[in-house]
């Protein structure tokens, strides 16, 4: 039943990239959506079975097949579902479900085998996004971890033709190797500690030893190096600089992978491992200072980019840094929350993204749009939903996710982190409101008409088989600016209003709810053994309440700042930027960090590696040493051979030699 | 009466002068003879080592060593005569197309 | 010491007379001088109480092989040794390598003196064992020939032809028939 | 006597090959296929074995022996356990392929080429089955000749310099080898008074740890030149770059595992005070090559060096997982060799596809062909995918098995060999970005044919068995597992000292290891 | 003694046919063809099964001559190297226009001689013996006298030879005035004797034999002839005196330092050593730089003459028989390489530069295969004989602890790979069709002793063990 949950979207990969080819865009868009479909309502099922019964047995469990055997190391292909999973599933394939409807529209222009293609990659995606989260050990976790991943890499390059687009996908595998690196060494070290790989049984062996306290032990570094798989993967400092050069791949893609499921994975992994992770409070530290900085520092430059997806992309980085913000403090629930409205928000703000480019056939500079809200109305809208749920404006899904967190941070006592949250908070008022301005409000700015996915448009010296042209460069002319087509539409309305819904699901108690959610995952977070419902604590009310009261004004007042800045006085933002032009270029440039790796990484291994190693080392040394050996013989033939004088006389003199020297040493000896 | 030694000094030094021969010269023929020089050494060693150890084998070995000198000498000459037919010189030194 | 006079006497000779062979360019005076020291030695035989073998070297040596040398020597013309002409050609070519040769020669001379010297037992004045009269007889001789010595014999005998066969096949003239 | 068959066939084949008269080329065809048809029977063969292989006894099976050279000891032995059982069957799988993938790019000579295929098929066999030294040396070097002809004669412009320098680099190492073997021979006879070669008669020699120490040597250059093993190496890039297509194939996916399955076979169970010793400095060089060797590879304008060069990184891993002698090293190395020779010798198919469309191998001639070949594109990336070892296919179990496995042994190494996971991700997908990504950039790329069925008949099995292996390895892992740890027992006896030494010296690392081991025995 | 002829019946075969061959050349009358190659295989076919027949009968003639198996095994050897160079030469013989009778009967003398050497007893027949076939290779060397390098070839041996050979006849005279005899069971009833006491003039005389011994196996440094003669000679020439001579050669040698100076194996075997690692050395690396055919396998088989050294170091069990071994492969296959030489060279060109073999392999594929063969079994490759030899006679080092020589003559194999190696090269890789201008077809007879020398090769690497078990049979008898 559960295996069930991801070989659909298997299946549909199967069928798409076998036959996909040849089959209409409606089929391979029908099958892909179908198979999802499938998957979201049994994933439903299975999450009504497990509500089903009593909290401390919310955990279905089936093992396929013994994987890998080797010695003492065996490891089953098990799938678990408990009530975290039951979340994340409900995620993925629901909003994988809606994404896939949404792409049906948005790739129309595409031929069908590129259609395919496209849905094939999709449903593999889903496929080990499901697999990661149904995963109930750490190497089935890795495998859908490196297969979301995979069809990372892939989306990102769906346009292939495009250098920037291959580039992004090979920068998103990579650094999320360098993080895999760093997570693969974490769970060999967890097995050689604790001989299993079991998160249930890891968390029951980890809850028997103490906290470690003081000593940067074992644990702590286990916890560390998988934390780094987490950097990597859902886009934290240092390993962050993939994600916002992966908006090069098709925007449904941004949504779903590089918004609402993948880059959540390090989030989920470590809410999967709480216990372990609640063992190491060093790490969990670096955690919290992690998922802050990263909030915040994304969130600056969120502020200034120019495209529309990136300044998106920016804030999903800030806001997956307010989730780790979240798990480092250790209100799991919170961060698990956080990363459940998110989903729902920041795919909007995709989608919705999406249909502008759309619209706009290729365009993504927001400073060359305004006024759409005119033209685009279902799209303004359910951006403004959205932005207003990320920003936090009170009783939207963000503003009970992000409130947790940030009231989960005070309360823990880490008033630098909160300050750094609140701030950043602010900013995402702000910038997500300066986006809704300038793409929406103000006057038309957009002139010309472009190609119609210029994602995919190919640089000079394109030499195109003439039966590919014209789905790619057909011009629509500026005035016919259509809305959304319905499956996008309806896409879009279902998702603002999961963003305002989705938030109910954990009102905090201070409000007068339950915060189900938080009671619905707790097991999740404990040892198996000892499973305790969390009781909420009465006495924090006030102190929460005056929180949110702190969030929702700086929600409030972000959106002002923005609407000062980008609604009403524009040239101010302009004299701003012009008067300190460093702090902007430095924002506008992203901290200058890709460069930085650039310089200091990337490049002195590509130099080192040609120059020195190969050029240097292997070429001129081990090989010259190789050579050299052949080289002397040769030239020691060249030299002995001229004592073959042909004088015979030099003969005799060369076996009298040896006459001599045989005697003498007789003699001599 | 001699002692062995004198002869064996006097065999060593007439060995010596033969091997000492084929260096000095540059023709053939005298290069030739300063073998045949070695080979009567060697036979003055076998005739006084078999006076010592009496009996006729050192003689009779000599005997022998002739025989082998004679055709040595033979086929020597002979091919100094077909190399004179190709060169018209007798320096060995001549003879170097075969080298290296 | 008259015995040990004529052998140093008949050594110097036999010493000289080498010596001379190799010292001089016209090969005909060293086919001659060869001769001298031919008959030097088998002076010396005669000395060690072996005049068979001293008679062979005077026939056979002497005789047969020397005038077989000046034969060819006066067949060929043979020229004085042609001078330098061909020692500048190539370093290893020059008069070095008779330097080189000498010096040689020399050091070996050396080495067999030395182990001459230090070996032990031949110091003694030859012939003390066996009588001088057995040692002389002919007939013995070849009876010793003819029974130890008749493969050796034989074989010298199939040598004799080999060197016969090739001489022929070598030094027969171009286009001669066979 | 299937084992006796597995080799026999394909030589036999080629015999048969040599009395076909073909001057003038025209009966090609029919000695394709007759080759193709013999290296299939021969893999049926292998499968057979397989087949009827008992995977839970540690002991040699199929075995054969017949005196041969009986004054020395010497036998005709053979025999096969869980160690050499699939990588026989994996020589056996990629001839045919190699055979397939040549039926484009051979034309001239194709007689000879498929009787030097079929006798490199049987002599890699042999190499893999002998049970006794002197007929395993014979396979050894044996197998020298036919593929030397193979690059000389079939490769590409630096065909002859290629093809000389493998056969001298491989028999400079190989003769030491030789003296160190009739060395053992001697001991045996020094001990018992009887010369022998029996391989499991050696095992049980004693032999004194500095003697151990020349031996091990000698055997190890051998070995590490084969493998190639850092800095062994520079013969590896020229003769791959060099050889035609199958010839890379076959040097990619079997030759380079002699080397490591002589280090299992030979090296560490013969000498295992040696091997003790020498363990952590074959590792370190395991280590260099496994960067070195990425970091080269990425730099590599061709693409079949750069290929080349990733074999040798990727066989550092096989070397690493054989120095940490433990059950998950061991099997991940032996799993590491067949993935690898699948997946290496598919990138050197698909790369030898590209050639002969385009008689280049430059990346910078490529650009864009996913648009030309999609299909060929796709295939390239699943092989590319599983080399770089992602979960699920090939690469991955054995990767996983031997960091596992060093990690239990001294986790520094892991830490550093790690990274060239990290850097195979980024020299493959470089090159597969230069290659297929983009537009197209060279005029004459527009007209490539994509796959053509032959060219899929020699692709799919390769793809399919990445997919297998990165699925179902147990598959695999099973009918290795009681030879491994018999193996594993056998060189640890001595071992014990040296495993709880690295440990300690890795401070708090090796409490937990330790007491693991205590309460929980390995199964 | 006891005075049997039987010993020296295989000699005298071999000797009759010579006399035969020369009878019937004398009185042929002019034009008539005689089949003088054939008369000349009778012999030795029959001397071959004289052989057979003495074998393990340890028959001893004239006190001088020994058919002990040691003999008998080395008698066989070059029986067949008389065999194959009768077959090789038919078709060369016609061509070169060599005097038919002379040749055939200069090659059976040589036999002979060699035979003569490999079973004598007695320093002195040693030496005559060794004139016997000194003097027959000589003239055989310079027997195409219409060529200049022939004859310089033949000059060059010659005169060397000789230098030697009074080397050779003073170690003799040495050894004759310790002990008193010529005979080597005397000398080693003598030395044995003396082995303690450190007589100087025994070391002398040691020295001057190995010199002698050391020039006819051409080992460095009295292997300087051996390039000039090799590559003067005519193919078939070479090859017959680079087998043949090496054999009989290396029989006397092993026979004298491993029977009568055996007690004095501790003052030889270092130089030895020497030699022998000099030998490998020099013949390997010097012929790297060869671009002449017979050049090459000349420095190669002063290289084959090192192997062979290492048995003698050796000197155990192992060792003797390795060397019998060896000497059998190293003669099929060198035989058979310049089998192939020869059959390839014209009558104006001796097509034996390395470039007049390139593209062979498109114009005649069977020769270049049969070549091929040959090179990778001299280069040690299995499965050929030169293998198992090189096997052998390593394992005979090594088993006497002369790790460092094995070492050294497996490395310097390797070398010497790679100078074969450019031969295949040449042969098969090599884009330019050969200009070769041999005779398109090839003798039916020659064919047939190239392919038997292929079967002989085949068979010594994959099933040694009778001639190995022969081989360690031999030498049982004798020391």
């Amino acid at each position: 039943m559960l295996a069930l949950i991801p070989l659909f979207p298997l299946l549909g990969f199967l069928i798409n990239a076998s036959v996909g080819q040849r089959l209409p865009k409606t089929m391979s868009g029908a099958v892909a959506s179908a198979v999802m479909v499938a998957s979201f309502v049994i994933s439903v099922m299975t999450v009504l079975e497990l509500a089903g019964r009593p909290p401390g047995a919310r955990a279905i469990e089936q093992t396929v097949y013994t994987w890998i055997a080797s010695g003492d190391f065996v490891l089953d292909v098990t799938f678990r579902v408990d009530p975290l999973a039951a979340v994340m599933i409900l995620i993925v394939s629901g909003i994988g479900a809606l994404i896939h409807i949404y792409s049906t529209a948005y790739m129309h222009e595409e031929s069908d085998g590129e259609y395919a293609r496209y849905f094939s990659y999709l449903n593999l995606f889903a496929f080990f996004m499901l697999v990661l989260v149904l995963g109930a050990n750490f190497l089935v976790l890795f495998v859908g971890w490196e297969g979301v991943g995979l069809c990372s890499y892939l989306l990102i390059g769906f346009w292939f033709r495009k250098k920037s687009a291959a580039d992004a996908g090979k920068k998103a595998f990579v650094v999320n190797r360098i993080g895999d690196y760093a997570f693969v060494l974490g769970v060999l070290f967890l097995f050689v500690q604790f001989g299993t790989l079991d998160f249930q049984r890891l968390a029951g062996m980890v809850a028997a030893l103490p906290p470690e306290e003081g000593v940067f032990g074992a644990i702590s570094i286990t916890t560390l190096l998988l934390f780094i798989g987490a950097t990597g993967k859902s886009a934290q400092i240092p390993l962050y600089v993939w994600l916002p050069d992966a908006m090069e791949g098709p925007t449904p893609v941004s949504a779903l992978i590089h918004a609402a499921t993948m880059v959540t994975a390090g989030v989920y992994m470590i809410g999967r491992n709480a216990v372990l992770f609640s063992h190491a409070p060093e790490t969990m530290t670096i955690v919290a200072v992690i998922g802050a900085l990263t909030a915040l520092m994304a969130a600056t430059i969120g502020l200034v980019q120019n495209d529309i997806k990136r300044v998106l992309a920016y804030s999903t980085v800030s806001q997956l840094g307010l989730m780790f913000l979240a798990m480092g403090v250790g209100a799991f629930g919170a961060g698990i929350f956080h990363l459940y409205t998110h989903a729902f928000f920041k795919a909007l703000l995709f989608l919705g993204s999406g249909a502008v480019i759309h619209a706009l056939h290729g365009e993504q500079d927001i400073r060359k749009m305004g006024g759409l809200k005119r033209y685009l109305p279902i799209t303004y809208w359910t951006f403004l939903i959205g932005s207003l749920a990320i920003a936090g404006v009170p009783f939207l899904s963000g503003f009970f996710s992000k409130d947790e967190i940030l009231y989960e941070t005070f309360h823990d006592g880490h008033t630098m982190l909160w300050l750094m949250a609140a701030i950043t908070s602010l900013l995402t008022a702000t910038y997500m409101f300066r986006l809704v301005f300038l793409t929406f409000h103000g006057e038309r700015r957009h002139e010309t008409a472009a190609p119609e996915h210029p994602e995919e448009q190919e640089p000079a010296a394109v030499h195109h088989a003439p039966s590919d042209a014209p789905s790619h460069h057909r011009t629509i002319a500026p005035s016919h600016l259509h809305d959304a087509p319905p499956a996008m539409a309806l896409v879009l309305v279902i998702l603002a209003v999961g963003s305002v819904v989705a938030g109910y699901t954990g009102v905090p108690h201070a409000l007068g709810g339950h915060n189900r959610l938080a009671a619905w995952l707790a097991p999740s977070f404990q040892p198996p053994a000892g499973t305790t419902e969390t009781v909420a604590e009465p006495e924090a009310a006030a102190l929460e309440l005056t929180l949110m009261g702190v969030s929702s004004a700086i929600a409030i007042g972000g959106i002002l700042l923005a609407s000062f800045f980008w609604l009403r006085r524009r040239e101010l933002a302009a004299a701003l930027a012009r008067r300190y032009a460093g702090v902007y270029t430095v924002l506008l440039n992203k901290y200058y960090v890709d460069e930085l790796y650039d310089a200091a990484v990337v490049h002195p291994i590509q130099r080192g590696s040609e120059r020195g190693l190969w050029r240097g080392v292997d070429v001129a040394v081990v090989d010259g040493a190789v050579n050299g050996t052949g080289t002397i013989v040769a030239e020691g033939s060249a030299v002995l051979r001229r004592l073959q004088t042909g004088s015979v006389r030099a003969y005799a003199g060369s076996m009298f030699i040896g006459v001599v020297v045989i005697l003498g040493y007789y003699l001599w000896r | 009466m001699i002692p062995l030694d004198h002869y064996l000094f006097v065999s060593a030094v007439l060995f010596a002068i033969g091997t000492a021969g084929i260096f000095l010269r540059r023709n053939l023929i005298t290069i030739l003879l300063s073998v045949e020089i070695m080979l009567n050494a060697v036979n003055l060693s076998f005739v006084a080592f078999g006076r010592q150890q009496g009996g006729f084998d050192g003689q009779i070995i000599v005997f022998f060593v002739m025989t082998v000198a004679a055709a040595e000498a033979a086929v020597g000459l002979a091919i100094v005569i077909a190399l004179y037919r190709h060169r018209e010189s007798l320096n060995p030194d001549a003879f170097t197309s075969l080298r290296w | 010491m008259p015995e040990t006079l004529v052998f140093y006497l008949l050594s110097a000779i036999a010493i000289g007379a080498s010596a001379l062979v190799i010292g001089q360019r016209n090969p005909m005076y060293s086919v001659l001088l060869l001769i001298a020291s031919f008959g030097a030695l088998a002076g010396l035989y005669i000395q060690l109480d072996a005049p068979f073998v001293a008679v062979a070297q005077i026939i056979i040596y002497a005789g047969a092989i020397m005038v077989l040398f000046l034969f060819v020597v006066m067949l060929l013309n043979a020229p004085q040794e042609d001078a330098a002409e061909w020692d500048r050609t190539h370093p290893l070519r020059r008069p070095a390598i008779a330097r080189f040769g000498s010096l040689l020669a020399l050091l070996l001379v050396v080495e067999l003196a030395w182990a001459l010297l230090s070996a032990s037992g031949i110091d003694r004045p030859v012939g003390e064992q066996a009588g001088a009269a057995a040692v002389g007889s002919v007939r013995a001789l070849g009876r010793v020939l003819f029974t130890d010595y008749v493969f050796a014999f034989e074989a010298t005998s199939v040598l004799i032809l080999v060197a016969m066969v090739g001489a022929v096949v070598l030094a027969r003239r171009e286009g001669e028939a066979p | 006597m299937l084992l006796t068959l597995s080799w026999v066939l394909p030589l036999a084949g080629a015999l048969l090959l040599l009395l076909v008269g073909n001057a003038d080329g025209r009966r090609d065809g029919v000695i394709r296929w007759a080759a193709l048809l013999v290296s299939i029977a021969t893999f049926a063969v292998t499968l057979a074995i397989w087949a009827a292989f008992d995977g839970g006894v540690p002991a040699f099976q199929f075995v054969e022996r017949y005196p041969w050279i009986p004054a020395f000891g010497i036998d005709y032995y053979v025999g096969i356990d869980g160690v050499s059982l699939l990588l026989v069957v994996l020589t056996a799988f990629l001839t045919p392929i190699a055979l397939l993938s040549s039926w484009g790019s051979i034309e001239r000579k194709v007689k000879e080429f498929s009787i030097f295929m079929l006798a490199l098929e049987a002599a890699m066999i042999g190499v893999f089955i002998s049970l006794d030294l002197f007929l395993f040396y014979v396979f050894w070097d044996a197998m020298l000749v036919p593929m030397y002809f193979l690059i000389g004669i079939w490769g590409y412009d630096q065909r002859i310099y290629a093809a000389i320098k493998f056969m001298l680099y491989t028999m400079a190492g190989s003769v030491l080898m030789l003296v160190a073997i009739l060395g053992l021979a001697y001991l045996h006879n020094a001990a018992t008074g009887s010369y022998s070669f029996d391989l499991l008669r050696l095992y049980t020699l004693d032999i004194d740890p500095s003697t151990q120490m020349w031996f091990f040597l000698a055997f190890t250059v051998a070995f590490a030149i084969k493998v190639p093993l850092f800095p062994f190496h520079t013969w590896l890039p020229d003769a791959h770059v060099e050889a035609p297509t199958a010839g890379s194939v076959i040097l990619a996916g079997v030759l380079l595992k002699m080397g490591t399955y002589g280090l299992l076979r030979f090296s560490f169970p013969l000498f295992p005070d040696a091997a003790a010793s020498f363990a952590p400095m074959l590792a370190v060089l395991a280590v260099v090559g496994i960067i070195y060797g990425a970091l080269v590879a990425m730099v590599q304008p061709d693409m079949k060096k750069l290929v080349a060069y990733s074999s040798v990184s990727h066989l550092g891993f096989v070397v690493l997982g054989i120095c940490a002698m433990n059950t998950q090293g061991v099997e991940g190395a032996i799993y590491q060799m067949l993935a690898h020779g699948v997946s290496t010798g598919g990138l050197f198919l698909l790369v030898g596809m590209l050639s002969d469309r385009r008689h280049t191998r430059l990346i910078s001639e490529f650009g864009g062909l996913k648009e030309v070949v999609p299909r060929l594109t796709a295939v390239f990336m699943i092989i590319t995918l599983a080399s770089i070892g992602l979960p699920g296919l090939n690469g991955f179990i054995g990767e996983l098995l031997i960091m596992l496995g060093a990690f239990r042994w001294d986790p520094r190494f892991v830490v550093f060999a790690g990274l060239g996971v990290i850097l195979s991700a980024v020299y493959m997908l470089w090159m597969v970005q230069r290659v297929y990504f983009g537009s197209v950039t060279h005029e004459e790329n527009m007209k490539l044919p994509d796959l053509v069925p032959r060219e899929w008949a020699a692709a799919v099995p390769l793809c399919a068995m990445a997919v297998v292996m990165g699925v179902f390895p147990t598959l695999f892992l099973r009918p290795m597992e009681s030879s491994v740890e018999a193996l594993v027992e056998r060189v640890q006896a001595r071992q014990n000292l040296r495993v709880n030494r690295s440990f300690e010296s890795f401070g708090p690392f090796g409490t937990f290891e330790r007491a693991e081991r205590a309460e929980r025995p390995e199964r | 003694m006891t005075e049997s002829f039987t010993a020296i019946v295989p000699m005298l075969c071999v000797t009759v046919a010579a006399l035969a061959v020369m009878g019937a050349e004398a009185f042929r009358a002019r034009g008539e063809d005689l089949p003088l190659g054939g008369l000349g295989i009778v012999g030795l076919v029959g001397a071959a099964a004289a052989s057979v027949l003495l074998w393990n009968r340890n028959a001893v003639s004239f006190g001088v001559i020994v058919a002990d198996n040691f003999g008998l095994f080395v008698t066989m050897v070059l029986l067949l190297v008389g065999v194959l160079t009768i077959m090789f030469s038919s078709p060369v013989v016609g061509r070169d226009g060599l005097p038919k009778g002379d040749y055939y009967s200069l090659v059976l003398f040589a036999i002979a001689g060699m035979i003569m050497m490999a079973t004598a007893n007695d320093l002195l027949v040693v030496f005559i013996a060794l004139e016997i076939l000194s003097i027959a290779v000589y003239v055989l060397t310079g027997i195409r006298r219409d060529d200049p390098r022939a004859t310089e070839a033949a000059f060059k041996y010659f005169l060397l030879g000789a230098f030697s050979s009074a080397f050779f006849l003073y170690g003799i005279a040495f050894t004759y005035g310790l002990s008193g005899s010529t005979r080597l069971d005397r000398v080693g009833t003598y030395l044995a004797a003396q082995s303690l006491s450190d007589n100087p003039l025994i070391l002398v005389a040691l020295g001057l034999l190995l010199v002698g011994f050391a020039f006819k196996i051409s080992a460095v440094p009295f292997h300087m002839w051996t390039p000039d003669a090799y590559e003067g000679a005519p193919a078939i020439v070479t090859g017959f005196m680079s087998t043949g001579v090496k054999a009989a050669a290396f029989a006397a040698f092993a026979r004298v330092f491993l029977s009568a100076f055996e007690p004095f194996s501790g003052d030889w075997a270092p130089m030895v050593w020497l030699l022998a690692a000099a030998t490998m050395i020099l013949g390997t690396v010097v012929g790297v730089a060869q671009s002449n055919l017979k050049r090459m396998l000349a420095y190669s088989s002063i290289a084959h003459g090192g192997y062979l050294l290492v048995g003698l170091v050796a000197a155990n069990e192992i060792g003797k028989a390795a060397i019998l071994f060896y000497l059998l492969a190293y003669a099929v296959t060198n035989l058979a390489a310049f089998g192939v030489i020869a059959l390839l060279g014209a009558r104006d060109a001796a097509n034996d530069e390395l470039r007049d073999y390139a593209g062979l392999w498109h114009t005649r594929p069977a020769l270049a295969a049969l070549m091929t063969v040959c090179l990778l079994s001299l280069g040690g490759l299995p499965p050929t004989a030169g293998f198992i030899g090189k096997w052998y006679v390593f394992s005979a080092a090594v088993s006497a602890g002369y790790y460092g020589l094995a070492i050294i003559g497996v490395l310097t194999s390797v070398i010497s790979v790679f100078f074969y190696l450019r031969v295949v090269v040449m042969m098969y890789m090599a884009d330019r069709p050969a200009p070769i201008a041999a005779p398109a077809e090839t003798s039916r007879v020659a064919m047939a002793a190239l392919a038997a020398s292929i079967a002989v090769i085949f068979y010594l690497g994959v099933l040694p063990t009778p001639i190995l078990d022969f081989a360690a049979a031999s030498i049982a008898t004798i020391f």
